[in-house]
């Protein structure tokens, strides 16, 4: 067995830790997109991502379809279900307020976990990696092809985001729904559609952090409530709302888990990403890209 | 309590209050008198809320000093500036929308008499005394006020002008030596304005000092005693209103004149 | 508030009503498992295991001519939930002997209710805290326990290390019940077999990635890694292993690997691990003349067909736990002093799924480490090890 | 705001008292005063909670470390060290009124979905500990030899003598609670959560105010906690999970949090469904369970409590 230099592990903890965080930055940025238009932290955000996974393989494994179609078929499922929570659980609320909407975003998660026990058992399920398992090594460490889908899938939805939020008018009628719903919906744009496509989004987002972990980490039916709580963590961290925010928080949770994994204490790992983000809300009470004043207003 | 009539109750001295590169106010330099009205005017942004929010400690200059009865109190909480005897109103109402108007007026009482957590847990028979003695305080204030038949709605069911009329009983149940009011009369019509005006001068009457900012300038001119002018957070003059009225840097001022 | 109470009133008189049908005379063994929850994989295939126990005890004729009526609660996993379960089963449902729970910590949580009402307890956890009080020194009186300790499977992998001459190992934990008290036990056993633990490196129950606690170990170069956990992350971690090109270092696998699903989750990368498991796990290896041919036959076959779906080791606890409990009820009834006194005093050589129970007044474990094998994964199926 | 009256209370102690007996009369539910024992270790939690949450507006996703403090200084002391658990009670309390000091102090600066997050960290780390810290808690395993409470000879050793330890302790709790609600404390803490900005200038120190009420609710906890330790006689860390925390929320939010009977209430019965009532629907347990909260939140947004004040409202329109 070759040897591994402490530069080569260092490396191996930080492209481990990025990988990891890609994903927390992927719910993260699912949190985002729903908050940034309704102000509610969607509980349910992690479940779209053992959705993603678990719906993955009962398409590509299960039913045979190909990597190709089963991937965007399985987006749409997942899209439809964060559709259908809306419709069911979000916007029936007759007063919301921040307590209530957690309590719902909650039920739903707790919906969708039992959902997923009884359609797909409690046993965790297998995808396999997009091209082969055969790891790559490089500065010492050992990379797996499926680290390169992970990451690259992260990128590939920032920039489709931004140039979504940017570019289409879609995208900038939610935005502006974000600024001020009563001044959207006084120049037309319907807020409540408005609300049920961030659902969308954030699930087909959810979807697909989901069925590029699978192959790394496996899925079964109760993994969303951790994912949930490390996204929301990322999203804090990096300051709610910003999406370049949700993803350096995303990386930095990661890479601290890594880190102090390899370095410190591998039982603490996650007490340390999480001390970290307490001081760094305590430095800086909306996080790291966070506006003050919008923080300033969510009144619970 | 010696010697009242002229002493200065507040002297705010070269207060800067700069947000990044941006300055609010730029050392405005003036006292008031004790048992006067003093009006803060000035067009939009001369920083008279900005100035009220110093005196009341939400935000704390960047250089200068604020003193209240000759001792600085600029680096003092709010809630502790509260407890020296500096009350407040707000130019957007803050009322306590979930509480009864009664309530409202009681919270106001806070600073002069309060009950401990264990008293009050305890249900001991002074911290049940208390809150006898504040509630008939309360109402007083809300019959001197003329809320009295309103006590028991909730604050945010009443209609604008009584709104800003309740937050000044508010303001007045801390028993306070100077309160500042911000816009009282903006939004009210007529008759609510002429209600205000005179209840300012009832306050005043009670021996309270009184600091304002307006807009209404019928209102300046009616109550108050002196008048101080900020534009871009720089006071450009003071003096009783007559002489502000004919004062061409102020005329300038609000005429808009840029060079 | 005469509304809330009226509506107080009828909530208590809607639930109550659904208790008010008496029961038949039968012999009452209550259960107690994990059967929803985190830790499911253990508590399900238990449930599923003793209630076809049940009914085959049942379609033979009963204990004696009496029904044998099972009571299964979930404890979720919850050391809470168990106890007030236990509590139920014992004061209102009064049965003679609880089977049960499947974690440590949730028969921990219950073991003083078994003194309290005296009532026979059989654990299906590993733990050897269960049944042994450490303050007395003494077995715990009214406490039986049937899966495997940790401390028999720490010392079949350690004998089997000590075997190939290998002394510095790396362990690798999960941070749950299961893992801790694994880790325990490897750590205190490791000075007896002369081992050297050079790295003791942990991860959580919902961790997604495990190669940064490999990278560590791989710097330190131990000759073998030993890894106690359950459920996905046993997977995951065999194939950080093999990612990492570190198939050269022998992975051992705790007694919690004995899963078939497992080697196939494992995507290829479980060939050459070793692992101790029960006959239970290996029915199909065991030849003919061995002991727990039959029963291990029997069972693979009955809940094959039943169940429709692969064997759990873990069922075989249940299935030792209340065929033992079955047992007591036909030679001495429902007393449960009587039950209590039989187990302890009369288990002597009883086949079962997981071994060859002795029970005595110090040994409520019964089993010695005889009940494990060392089991390597050879062509995706298990093969014996040697 | 409802104002609480003498009736009410008497109403509530005498059906306190009868409990057990009437428990005891229905056969099948005899077990009941087991659960209600649980009911009232959570409701000692709950009303912490309301008034944070409800009254003063302060979120928090951290109070199942508050209760494990509790649990495992009472235990580690007794188990331990062998001191009398009353002692080991008030040490509870005061590590947890200290942590609940150190920690609030900087968290309730933060708002919202900010402090959320703070105080959800905050939970889990102590969760880390417990886990972690093995020499001292057991680890993941547990500890157990916690001994049971008794006092002068007297031993709590039956669930009915527990029953009223617990539901003194609860009865007490409440009844201190209202008297601070009812005074002007409850005043200014409901003047915090309508507007902070107001309620400074009034003199209110309302960051005074907010680490005030957190560390009375993380006082309750703790004693919940210990209280919990010396019934089950074992604890273990996954009873102080982020789940428990959650859950915590999950009965404010259904008794209704802006009511103190609320926390008794949503307390009450979610320690029913989940200990007893929802054991029927098996499998389905989990979706009904999410079901029920997701009726109640979008149908009663003031939860169970707010229920007689909603229909009065209906039934006054007509």
């Amino acid at each position: 067995m070759e040897t591994i230099t402490p530069a080569g592990q260092l490396f191996q903890y930080l492209i481990t830790g990025i990988t990891v965080g890609s994903i927390y930055a992927m719910v993260a940025v699912g949190f985002n997109i729903i908050y940034n238009v309704t102000e509610i932290i969607n509980f349910a955000q992690g479940e779209f991502v053992m959705l993603g996974g678990l719906v993955m393989v009962s398409l590509h494994v299960g039913m045979g379809l190909p990597l190709i179609a089963a991937f965007p078929a399985t987006m749409i499922i997942v899209t439809l279900v964060g559709m259908l929570l809306d419709r069911l659980a979000i916007s029936p609320i007759r007063r919301p307020t921040v307590l209530s909407l957690i309590i719902a975003t909650i039920a739903a998660s707790i919906l969708l976990k039992g959902t997923a026990m009884f359609i797909w058992g409690k046993d965790p399920y297998d995808l396999p990696a997009f091209s082969g398992r055969n790891p790559i090594t490089f500065l010492g460490a050992v990379i797996q092809p499926q680290y390169f889908w992970v990451i690259g899938f992260l990128i590939i939805t920032v920039i489709v985001l931004t140039l979504f939020f940017e570019k289409t008018i879609l995208g900038k009628a939610m935005s502006a729904c974000a600024d001020n719903p009563d001044a959207a919906s006084l120049v037309g744009i319907n807020v409540k559609q408005m609300i049920l496509l961030s659902f969308a989004l954030s699930a087909a987002i959810g979807a697909v952090a989901g069925i590029v972990v699978t192959p790394i980490s496996l899925m079964e039916y109760d993994r969303g409530a951790m994912l949930a709580v490390k996204g929301f963590g990322a999203a804090v961290l990096g300051g709610l709302g910003s999406f370049p925010g949700a993803v350096i928080g995303g990386l930095i949770l990661g890479a601290i888990e890594s880190l102090g994994a390899g370095l410190i204490s591998s039982g603490y790992k996650d007490a340390f990403a999480l001390i970290v983000l307490m001081f760094v809300l305590f430095y800086k009470p909306s996080g790291i890209f966070g506006d003050i004043e919008v923080s300033k207003i969510k009144r619970f | 309590m010696n010697d009242t009539s002229n002493e200065n109750i507040l002297e705010v001295d070269k207060v800067v209050m700069a947000f990044g590169g941006l300055m609010a106010l730029f050392k405005p330099d003036f006292s008031v008198q004790r048992g006067i009205i003093k009006a803060i005017i000035g067009p939009n942004g001369a920083g008279k809320t900005t100035l009220f929010n110093v005196i009341t400690g939400f935000f704390s200059p960047t250089e200068g000093t604020v003193r209240f009865k000759g001792q600085p109190i600029s680096s003092l909480k709010t809630h502790e500036i509260a407890d020296r005897g500096i009350s407040r109103t707000f130019q957007t109402i803050e009322l306590f929308g979930n509480m009864s108007v009664l309530e409202n007026v009681m919270l106001g009482c806070h600073t002069r008499v309060r009950a401990s957590f264990m008293a009050a847990g305890f249900c001991l028979p002074g911290a049940r005394r208390k809150e006898k003695e504040i509630q008939e305080r309360a109402m007083k204030i809300l019959r001197f006020i003329g809320l009295a038949d309103k006590c028991n709605d909730p604050a945010d069911s009443l209609p604008l002008g009584e709104q800003k009329i309740l937050e000044i009983g508010r303001a007045l149940a801390s028993e306070p030596e100077l309160v500042c009011l911000d816009e009282p009369a903006a939004g009210l019509n007529e008759t609510e304005t002429h209600v205000a005006s005179s209840l300012i001068k009832a306050i005043n009457a009670k021996g309270v000092t009184v600091l304002l900012v307006e807009h209404d300038m019928k209102v300046v001119m009616n109550v108050s005693d002196e008048i101080v002018v900020l534009n871009y957070g720089q006071k450009i003059a003071e003096g009783p209103p007559k002489e502000i009225r004919n004062n061409p840097k102020v005329i300038e001022a609000y005429l808009g004149g840029d060079t | 508030m005469k509304l809330r109470r009226i509506v107080i009133f009828t909530t208590v008189c809607l639930f109550s009503l659904g208790f008010l049908v008496s029961p038949a005379l039968a012999f009452k063994v209550g259960a107690v498992f994990s059967v929803t929850g985190r830790t499911s994989f253990l508590g399900d295939p238990e449930k599923k295991t003793a209630v076809m126990v049940a009914e085959q005890i049942n379609a033979a004729g009963g204990i004696n001519g009496e029904k044998l009526e099972l009571i299964v609660y979930d404890s979720e996993g919850d050391a809470t939930k168990a106890n007030l379960a236990v509590k139920k089963l014992i004061t209102q449902d009064k049965v003679s002997v609880v089977i049960g729970p499947s974690l440590s910590g949730t028969s921990m949580a219950v073991v003083p209710l078994a003194a309290k009402y005296k009532t026979p307890l059989i654990s299906c956890a590993a733990s050897y805290k269960i049944t042994w009080d450490k303050e007395k020194g003494t077995a715990r009186k009214w406490v039986f326990k049937t899966p495997q300790t940790d401390t028999m499977a720490v010392d079949a992998i350690y004998s089997a290390l000590k075997q190939k001459g290998i002394s510095k190992i790396a362990i690798m934990s999960v941070t749950s019940g299961f893992g801790a008290s694994g880790r325990g036990e490897l750590i205190r056993l490791a000075p007896e077999y002369g081992m050297t633990i050079m790295a003791d490196e942990k991860y959580g129950p919902k961790d997604t990635d495990m190669t940064v606690q490999l990278t560590k170990i791989k710097g330190l170069a131990p000759k073998a890694i030993v890894n106690w956990s359950v459920g996905p992350t046993q997977v995951v971690v065999l194939r950080n292993w093999r990612d990492l090109g570190m198939k050269s270092i022998p992975f051992y696998q705790s007694h919690g690997f004995g899963s078939r699903k497992n080697i196939e989750l494992a995507a290829g990368a479980a060939e050459g691990v070793f692992c101790p498991l029960g006959a239970v796990n290996i029915a199909e290896l065991l030849t003919p003349y061995d002991t727990q041919y039959a029963v291990a036959q029997r069972y693979l076959k009955d809940y094959k067909a039943k169940y429709n779906e692969p064997l759990s080791s873990f069922g075989g606890h249940a299935w030792d736990a209340l065929h033992m409990a079955a047992q007591a009820l036909a030679s001495v009834g429902d007393d449960k002093a009587k039950i209590r006194d039989y187990l302890e005093n009369n288990i002597k050589g009883f086949v079962g799924q997981h071994g060859v129970f002795f029970y005595s007044p110090d040994d409520h474990i019964g089993l010695d480490k005889a009940a494990f094998r060392m089991v390597v994964v050879r062509d995706g199926d298990w093969a014996l090890a040697d | 705001m409802l104002r609480i009256g003498k009736l009410p209370i008497s109403t509530f102690a005498f059906l306190i008292i009868i409990f057990p007996w009437v428990a005891h009369q229905i056969p099948g539910i005899e077990h009941y005063t087991d659960v209600m024992v649980f009911a009232g270790i959570y409701s000692l939690i709950t009303i912490g909670l309301s008034l944070l949450m409800g009254y003063a507006g302060q979120i928090s996703v951290g109070h199942a470390a508050f209760y494990g403090i509790g649990a495992y200084v009472s235990g580690i002391l007794t188990a331990r060290y062998g001191l009398n658990p009353w002692i080991c009670m008030l040490a509870g309390i005061s590590v947890a009124g200290a942590v609940a000091l150190i920690v609030g102090a900087p968290c309730l600066k933060l708002k919202g979905h900010y402090l959320a997050m703070a105080t959800l960290a905050f939970g889990i780390i102590i969760f880390i500990v417990f886990n972690e810290e093995a020499e001292w808690t057991g680890g993941p395993d547990g500890m157990s030899g916690i001994p049971g409470l008794s006092i002068f000879g007297f031993d709590f050793d039956s669930v009915e003598k527990y029953f009223y330890l617990v539901w003194g302790f609860v009865f007490a709790a409440f009844v201190f609670s209202v008297n601070i609600i009812q005074s002007g404390a409850g005043r200014a803490l409901r003047a915090i959560h309508s507007s902070e900005t107001a309620a400074n200038a009034m003199g209110v120190n309302v960051s005074g105010y907010k680490v005030l009420v957190f560390v009375y609710s993380a006082v309750l906890a703790s004693l919940a906690g210990s209280l919990y330790a010396h019934y089950l006689n074992f604890i273990n860390p996954a009873t102080f999970d982020l789940f428990f925390s959650i859950k915590l929320l999950i009965m404010i939010a259904l008794g209704g949090m802006h009511n103190l009977w609320g926390a008794v209430i949503g307390a009450g019965i979610i320690t029913f469904l989940n200990y007893e009532w929802l054991h029927y629907f098996e499998e389905f347990e989990v979706i009904v369970y999410g079901a029920i909260l997701l009726v109640v939140v979008i149908f009663f947004p003031d939860g169970l409590a707010g229920i007689p004040d909603m229909l009065k409202k209906r039934l006054g329109k007509h």
